[in-house]
């Protein structure tokens, strides 16, 4: 199978996975009690009559199928439809929160591969060593610390107590110094479980690495160790790192919803949650199609980087 | 040599000095690791020749080896007798009382109020000090475990009861089931873990077992992945054609080779993933999205002393929280030290933490 | 190691899920401390209790679930105590269960039909007028889900006051019909008041002068300017940075559904009348108003009063602001008394009532929106808010803050106590969801002002000189519903008993911090005219001593 | 020779690459002809060689053989009775197979005793209390020491896991052992002890072997006959010594040529083989050799030297594949034609080191105007000219293995009931 084909092949399956998810969230919704006619109504008392008039209007009294239907043709023309909550785009609100938490994302991304590929090295080079017993303790400390605990422990110790940062974001622009320092601490917050991950996984991929005939050729090619280690051995060892992206991804998300809490940041995760609150259902199909859609596409584009560099995969 | 005229004859010349002799070869053969002779030594001294030893006898044995996973083991130990022992357990049905566990090591009843004054710091009298409500931390603390390791436990063993079945289905059967089933679980994976608990809450509401059915639709996933892709591999297994070429039985194959070699990762991953889901529960406890707001599971103290540490009550969030970070932790070592004692091939102590951490993260991949 | 020893002398009490996650009982531990609310099996409550249960031939304990909304921390709490009150007696297994905020409204308002076997905690937020508070929770009109009368309790005496104090409108006759209703409400206690609430802001000293805090929620930003009522307020550079405590939702009157939204559109939006902050009915865009007939009232309006948009206020503007909300989600907030607008000139009109209506004058100042939110290219008032107030929406950011800025074409021209122009330049709500977040900020300075500061925390800011907190009795108060369509709490007694064991004092200092007034009446003190303070006591003394 | 112990007839395996239902649906995946049309017979006691390149389809035909795959046609008979016949506790307590790497056949959770005890429990040889003793003996006829049967396989050398997997393959003690190179993952001492210990074990239970392996050297040793498999057929087949000694096959000749020989005084010409084995998915027609083979038969219309020959046809082969990087060097891309199309046309003779000109003048001028066809850019035209003028019975028809001394040979070269004006034998 070529690349071609493997990459048509996976594309080709992320579509029933979008469809199956946007169906699986579209009955969810309806699932919930309550619908967005009773949060619009709030502690009014509104009779019922006038409810069902307002769930006519809003289309929320069709069968579920042909509310899906609908919302399906929208969506494939990138129309994402009104709440009816707040009366605004769902396109535009989306719009506004996304590049929040892809902001945050990616530097806590880069913070995990900072800490954890340094880690992973000293570690998988020291082996057995104290050196790599005190990065193992450390990641796993990292895994084992909740996320939400630590951001409010340095939310309080930075923040409050010392003063250094905000606590709440800046009027500033995402790319501003003002905003790059705010997002230190939710930056911390983030990424300490993608890079205990990464420092794991690099280590034990090197540590193999490390025991296979070709670094023992290289080395007695008379190859200096630096450019056995860092052009060889890692080389090789960075593709274990590449498969868990779009696992980090989903992790990253996860992480979000909690850290985007603590740190009042204005992002998806919060958008989402919101959006469960007030029912207000293309809000809610909308921002979970985004991170689905997201996750997916992560998931192809690690594939794909993956087959591209082990080629092995594509036959699997 | 010289003597010899060129010749386009082959094998005029031979290799001599190979002959066989079972002596000869074994002494010959010094490429016995020392742990070999080890352990012919331990078989000599037990006289026993050959004693097939049980599997997971062996097991043990190189899990007793590893120090911080036996330390793990000791604090999930401990943990777990404080939590079954803090309090009278009881259970309530038809009108009858059953005590299940009559002891109580925590000084006071965890749900009990004004047992001190409130929001009062660490003292002799309440090591942990006392909630806005005076209640006693440390007894909440210790009884907290009962909801955290019990929803870990739970909820990886229910879990584990949907996810392998599926996965084993998938990973045998193939073909269109394989497909079905491998779809739902990329069509579940899309949703990240929180977003799909939230909105499974949402539908259920909160308590206990809803937390727990939360986080098994959303934990089966990563168990039916990773048997169908143990399943997979092992069946292409060079080891399990030759057994079949010995004639073992299909039955025989499944229980003596593919379950043995594709059940070792679960293992591992049921293990460490009781350290994330205590994790992801107190996620949605501290949320709000957990137990009700009076439980004393640690999540959700959490997010009670969410403000008190503003108001300078440290105490309401440290030691759930360190409670919290010691279980995940120590679980964590045991799941790494079980990923080394039921992988054989690491038995030699050098390569004994390479494949640490290894294991749980390419498994996650495998067979996208 | 005391465990058996209490569990042998105690009451069965609700507590932990189990391992196997079964519901368990477990023994009461000892080394409890005296407790000053502490309810013996033998007090007068629980023995209230009692009887009512024999009465009913009901075995005790009684089993039942107390709920509260998980986002709302303090209601949490005090649940917990009440829980644990009624528990304590001995004659309850009360449960405790968290929703979150949809999912308790849909309880909430399906109980009844439902029969849920739920006490629910709520609180409720009137205006100006006791009807407020006592219609849309007592009248057998107002039975769920059509009505906030969730528990749908009936009684025609109640009905018959209700209706007698919403039309009449000599002012002593009416407070006359709400004690009597009042003693009607705790006689029937179809629901058990439990605390008043306070509106408490806290700012920074070096930045804001003297703030004066507008007692309902929903208005906490009146004081930045608010001629009417001769209240302005001055801020470090002509800038004021507050808090919201939520997203702004929706900024459309007919839509609006929460206190935010109405928080956020407050320094915009005018109406005929405005309400000041004692009580009294203020001409804001009507100069002068008048009653006609029982039902109907003429007013005249401001001249060169324009809107953020570039309209000029016309009568014909305050009829299309009315009618334009029948058959929204708010229609009940005018149609309960409006019939029409009858335009007698630019300037002039009047507004017909379908029946005479007491609270009118604090009911009518709604927004005066402008034409063009009829218009599909006008302005959408959900996301843009256009009215005459004296600030204009400058800039929005979901999750982030609310600008307003000053509206420099606004009608006033100033007078002894208000200047012209407003003081403040610029207003951002800064949007705040978590509550410590808002502590912290305001710390930290990154806000000015804090209207939404836990009462458990603003002990802390009263100690600290560079921090003023400004507190008002608010038109508010904490309640529980009782199930009273199942047994036992259908029984009066069973629920008169309730009502006095309820730890109000306890509920007060531990959770409230000593904020606010244990509440007895369903009446806040906040209107004076209507909370009078002999018949609070005559009550007490009747019902809890 | 007596009656033989197992036999093959026109056997074929094929399998498909095709693995999910997408390639299902977009038609993807592709029939891989691993084995096809064999003959083959093994007697009772003899030692048979398989040998051929890798991918040739060896370790398809053997596990064909002993029946762990199933074939696609044909038929495999043991003593007689086709292998459909035999109960599964009789064939494989008669027919045993040892696979190429010991470690990924061992399981790598089961301690040795489990292992080597796990066909006597199977097949319930031996009642269970007896079994620790009986692997004991296996193991040390094999040469292993039974006090490290607790280890697992990973704490033994590869020639000790070899032994272990030999030790649990004769305690059915099988009338046939189906070694699938059974010493390549070893090092030479370690191969030739293995080897040794087979040809023991083999005087010692009257063994019959089938031995597979690419590394004719390793067969020489052991095998009484040799069968030599290309492209998933058998094109040489018959004793050691005469496959050795006399001409054979090209292929057999090119396989013998790359033993490596000790000896300094030999003096051997090496054959190096042109390109790469081509894929089983599409194999070649006529002799599947033929695209590879140094003396492929030119055509009898024309004078031409064998080696020419070749050259031409390499030419043409790659015409024919279309990659015309090697192309793009030789002919200038900027249509100047004329004084440089015959500079072109050198350049390609010379890459392809095809004589300039030919002794045959009516194949030179054929070569030519295909010659001129490539400069001119027209490849596909110039490959069919080719195709049409110089075609050989190697490229058109398959030839059938015949009798050629004391062993058969599939090979055009040894036809000699082809058109009689063919060129019966080689020259050498």
């Amino acid at each position: 199978m070529s690349l071609g084909t493997y990459a048509l092949r996976r594309t080709l399956l992320a579509v029933p996975v979008l469809v199956g998810v946007s169906a699986i969230t579209f009955s969810f919704v309806h699932l919930v009690p309550g619908d967005a006619i009773d949060v619009l109504a709030g502690f009014q008392g509104v009779d019922p009559e006038a409810r069902d008039a307002l769930r006519e209007e809003y289309g929320l009294d069709d069968p579920i199928w042909r509310q899906y239907l609908a919302w399906v043709t929208d969506v494939l023309a990138l129309e994402f439809g009104e709440s009816p909550i707040t009366g605004r785009d769902v396109g535009a609100t989306i719009a506004e929160r996304l590049p929040r938490t892809l902001a945050l994302g990616v530097a806590a991304w880069l913070l995990s591969l900072a800490i954890g590929i340094p880690a992973g090295i000293v570690a998988a080079l020291n082996h057995g060593r104290p050196a790599d017993e005190l990065t193992r303790l450390g990641a796993l400390a990292g895994i084992a610390t909740p996320n939400f605990w630590l951001g409010l422990v340095l939310l309080f110790i930075f923040g409050v107590h010392l003063g250094w940062v905000r606590v709440t974001p800046p009027d500033a622009g995402l790319a501003s110094l003002e905003m790059l320092w705010f997002m230190v601490l939710p930056t911390i917050t983030l990424g300490t479980a993608s890079a205990a991950l990464i420092t794991r996984l690099l280590r034990a991929s090197m540590a193999r690495e490390l025991q296979k005939a070709y670094v023992r050729t290289a080395r007695a090619k008379g190859l200096r160790e630096r450019t056995v280690v860092l052009k060889h051995v890692l080389r090789n060892s960075l593709t274990a790192v590449v498969t868990v992206a779009g696992l980090q991804l989903a992790i990253l998300v996860d992480g979000a919803v909690v850290v985007e809490q603590v740190f009042a940041w204005p992002g998806m995760g919060q958008l989402v949650v919101d959006a469960v609150d007030q029912r207000d259902v293309p809000l809610i199909q909308a921002s979970v199609l985004v991170i689905a859609v997201a996750v997916v596409l992560a998931n192809l584009l690690v594939d794909l980087v993956y087959a591209a560099l082990d080629p092995r995969v594509r036959y699997r | 040599m010289t003597d010899r005229e060129p010749t386009a004859r082959r094998g005029r010349l031979r290799v001599e000095g190979f002959e066989s002799s079972t002596e000869r070869s074994l002494e010959d053969d010094t490429a016995w690791p020392r742990s070999v002779e080890r352990d012919r030594e331990q078989s000599r001294t037990e006289g026993s020749v050959g004693r097939s030893r049980s599997r997971w006898r062996d097991i043990w044995r190189r899990f007793r080896s590893d120090r911080t996973a036996l330390l793990g083991a000791a604090i999930v130990a401990i943990l777990t007798v404080l939590a079954v022992f803090a309090w009278p357990l009881e259970v309530t049905t038809l009108g009858y009382r059953i005590t299940l566990q009559p002891f109580a090591l925590a000084p006071y009843d965890p749900g009990e109020l004004y047992v001190g004054p409130t929001n009062a710091g660490p003292s002799l009298a309440h090591p942990f000090g006392t909630d806005w409500a005076g209640r006693d931390q440390f007894s909440r603390v210790l009884a907290g475990g009962r909801y955290s390791l019990s929803i870990g436990a739970l909820a990886v063993a229910l879990a584990l009861c949907v996810g392998v079945p599926l996965g084993a289905i998938a990973g045998y059967v193939g073909g269109w089931v394989d497909e079905a089933i491998m779809r739902v679980v990329d069509i579940l994976f899309a949703f990240p873990f929180l977003v799909l608990a939230i909105a499974i809450v949402a539908v259920l509401g909160q308590g206990y077992w809803n937390v727990v059915a939360a986080l098994v639709i959303t934990g089966w996933l990563s168990y039916a992945r990773l048997i169908r892709g143990e399943i997979l591999s092992v069946r292409e297994a060079e080891y399990v054609t030759a057994a079949k070429a010995l004639g073992a039985s299909d039955r025989r194959i499944v229980a003596r080779h593919v379950v043995p070699n594709a059940v070792a990762p679960v293992i591992v991953q049921a293990t460490l993933n009781v350290g994330t889901v205590v994790l992801a529960a107190a996620a949605l406890g501290f949320l709000g999205l957990g137990l009700s707001p009076d439980s004393a599971e640690w999540g959700t103290m959490l997010a009670d002393g969410r403000s008190s540490l503003l108001q300078g009550h440290w105490h309401i969030t440290v030691f759930p929280g360190l409670a919290l970070f010691a279980f995940v932790l120590a679980i964590n070592l045991v799941g790494d030290g079980l990923n080394d004692a039921l992988e054989p091939r690491l038995e030699d102590g050098e390569s004994r933490t390479a494949h640490r951490g290894s294991r749980t993260h390419d498994v996650e991949r495998r067979d996208r | 190691m005391d465990g058996s020893e209490g569990h042998a002398n105690a009451g069965t009490r609700r507590a932990f899920l189990g391992w196997a996650g079964a519901t368990a009982t477990v023994g009461l531990a000892g080394c409890i401390t005296a407790i000053e609310d502490r309810i013996d099996a033998d007090s007068e409550g629980a023995q209230q209790i009692q009887r009512g249960l024999e009465a009913a031939g009901i075995e005790p304990p009684v089993e039942t679930t107390i709920y509260a909304n998980a986002e709302n921390s303090e209601r949490v709490r005090w649940t917990q105590l009440v829980q644990h009150a009624l528990n304590e007696t001995g004659l309850f297994d009360v449960g405790f269960e968290s929703l979150e905020w949809s999912q308790y409204e849909q309880l909430c308002f399906n109980m009844a039909e439902n029969e849920e076997n739920a006490l629910v905690s709520l609180d409720v937020s009137g205006g100006w007028d006791p009807h407020s508070y006592v219609e849309p929770l007592f009248h057998s009109a107002n039975h769920a889900p059509a009505g906030l009368n969730f528990n749908h309790f009936a009684a025609d005496g109640v009905d018959e006051l209700i209706e007698d104090g919403l039309a009449e409108d000599d002012p002593d006759r009416r407070r006359e019909i709400y004690a009597e209703l009042q003693r009607e409400l705790v006689e029937h206690v179809p629901v058990s008041p439990i605390r008043f609430g306070e509106s408490v802001t806290v700012y920074r000293q070096d930045s804001i002068d003297d703030w004066r805090q507008y007692p309902l929620p929903g208005s906490e930003y009146e004081s930045v300017y608010a001629p009417y009522a001769g209240v302005s307020t001055d801020a470090d550079g002509g800038e004021l940075v507050g808090d919201a405590v939520a997203v702004v939702s929706n900024t459309d009157p007919i839509n609006m559904h929460d206190t935010t939204s109405n928080m956020a559109t407050g320094l915009l939006y005018e109406g005929l009348l405005a309400v000041d902050f004692d009580g009294t009915p203020q001409p804001q865009l009507a100069a002068d108003w008048t009653q006609l007939e029982e039902t109907t009232y003429r007013f005249d309006l401001r001249e060169d009063v324009n809107f953020h948009n570039g309209e000029t206020l016309t009568a014909e503007h305050v009829r299309f602001s009315l009618d334009r909300y029948e058959g929204t989600p708010r229609e009940n907030d005018v149609f309960e008394w409006y019939d029409h607008t009858e335009i007698v000139d630019e300037t002039t009109l009047e507004i017909h009532l379908t029946e005479p209506y007491g609270p009118f004058e604090t009911s009518v100042g709604l927004p005066i929106v402008p034409l063009a939110a009829d218009e599909d290219d006008g302005v959408d008032l959900s996301a843009t808010p256009v009215g005459t107030g004296p600030y204009e929406f400058a800039d929005r950011s979901d999750g982030e803050y609310w600008d307003l800025e000053r509206f420099d074409d606004h009608w006033f021209d100033g007078d002894d106590d208000v200047p012209a122009e407003a003081p403040i330049e610029t207003v951002r709500m800064r949007i705040i969801d978590e509550p410590a977040s808002r502590q912290a900020a305001l710390e930290t300075g990154e806000i000015d002002l804090a209207t939404g500061v836990p009462t458990e925390s603003v002990g802390g800011f009263v100690d600290d000189d560079s921090f003023a907190v400004e507190r008002t009795v608010a038109g508010q108060f904490d309640f529980l519903i009782y199930p009273r369509y199942l047994e036992p709490f259908d029984r009066t007694e069973v629920r008169r008993g309730i009502d006095r064991l309820l730890p109000r004092t306890r509920i007060l200092e531990d959770v409230y911090d000593g904020y606010g007034s244990v509440a007895y009446t369903t009446v806040p003190p906040l209107l004076e005219a209507f909370a009078d303070p002999d018949l609070e006591d005559e009550i007490v003394a009747e019902y809890f001593e | 020779m007596t009656d033989p112990l197992l036999q093959a007839s026109d056997l074929s395996a094929h399998y498909t690459t095709t693995d999910g239902f997408l390639e299902r649906l977009l038609g993807i995946g592709d029939t891989v002809r691993a084995v096809d049309g064999v003959d083959l017979e093994l007697s009772a006691g003899e030692t048979l060689g398989l040998v051929g390149e890798s991918g040739c389809g060896k370790t398809t035909l053997a596990q064909t053989l002993v029946g762990l795959r199933e074939p696609t046609s044909g038929s495999v008979t043991y003593r007689d009775k086709p292998l459909a016949a035999w109960s599964r506790a009789a064939l494989r307590t008669n027919v045993q197979y040892l696979f190429q790497d010991p470690l990924a056949s061992l399981n790598p959770q089961q301690p040795v005793t489990d292992i080597v005890s796990e066909p006597l429990a199977i097949h319930d040889i031996v009642p269970a209390d007896r079994r620790d003793d009986r692997v004991a003996t296996l193991l040390e006829r094999v040469g292993l020491d039974p006090l490290t049967a607790n280890r697992y396989p990973h704490a033994f050398s590869g020639g000790q896991r070899q032994r272990i997997a030999l030790a649990r393959a004769l305690a059915v003690e099988p009338e046939l052992l189906v070694c699938d190179e059974p010493v390549s993952a070893l090092d030479a001492s370690e191969q030739a002890r293995i080897c040794n210990l087979l040809a023991d074990l083999q005087d010692e239970f009257g063994l019959s072997y089938l031995v597979v392996s690419h590394d004719l050297s390793v067969v020489e040793h052991v095998a009484d006959r040799i069968a030599v498999m290309y492209l998933g057929e058998i094109v040489d087949i018959g004793p050691s010594d005469a496959l050795f000694e006399d001409a054979a096959h090209p292929y057999t000749e090119a396989l013998l040529s790359a033993i490596p020989e000790p000896d300094p005084c030999w003096t051997g010409e090496r054959i190096v083989l042109e390109g790469d084995v081509p894929s089983p998915i599409d194999p070649p027609a006529g002799c599947r050799f033929h695209t590879r083979c140094p003396v492929v038969i030119p055509p009898d219309e024309f004078d031409l030297e064998p080696a020419a020959f070749r050259s031409m046809l390499t030419l043409r082969k790659r015409l024919e594949v279309g990659e015309d990087d090697w192309l793009e060097s030789l002919v200038p891309r900027d249509g100047r034609h004329g004084d440089t199309a015959t500079g072109t046309t050198e350049a390609i003779r010379d890459r392809f080191d095809i004589p300039s000109p030919l002794a045959d003048p009516e194949a030179e001028a054929i070569l030519e105007r295909a010659l001129e066809a490539i400069v001119a850019g027209n490849v596909g035209g110039a490959s069919e000219q080719l195709g049409a003028a110089f075609e050989t019975p190697c490229e058109t028809i398959e030839p059938e293995l015949q009798a050629e001394g004391d062993h058969r040979v599939a090979c055009h070269r040894f036809d000699d009931d082809r058109a009689g004006d063919r060129r019966s034998r080689p020259s050498e």
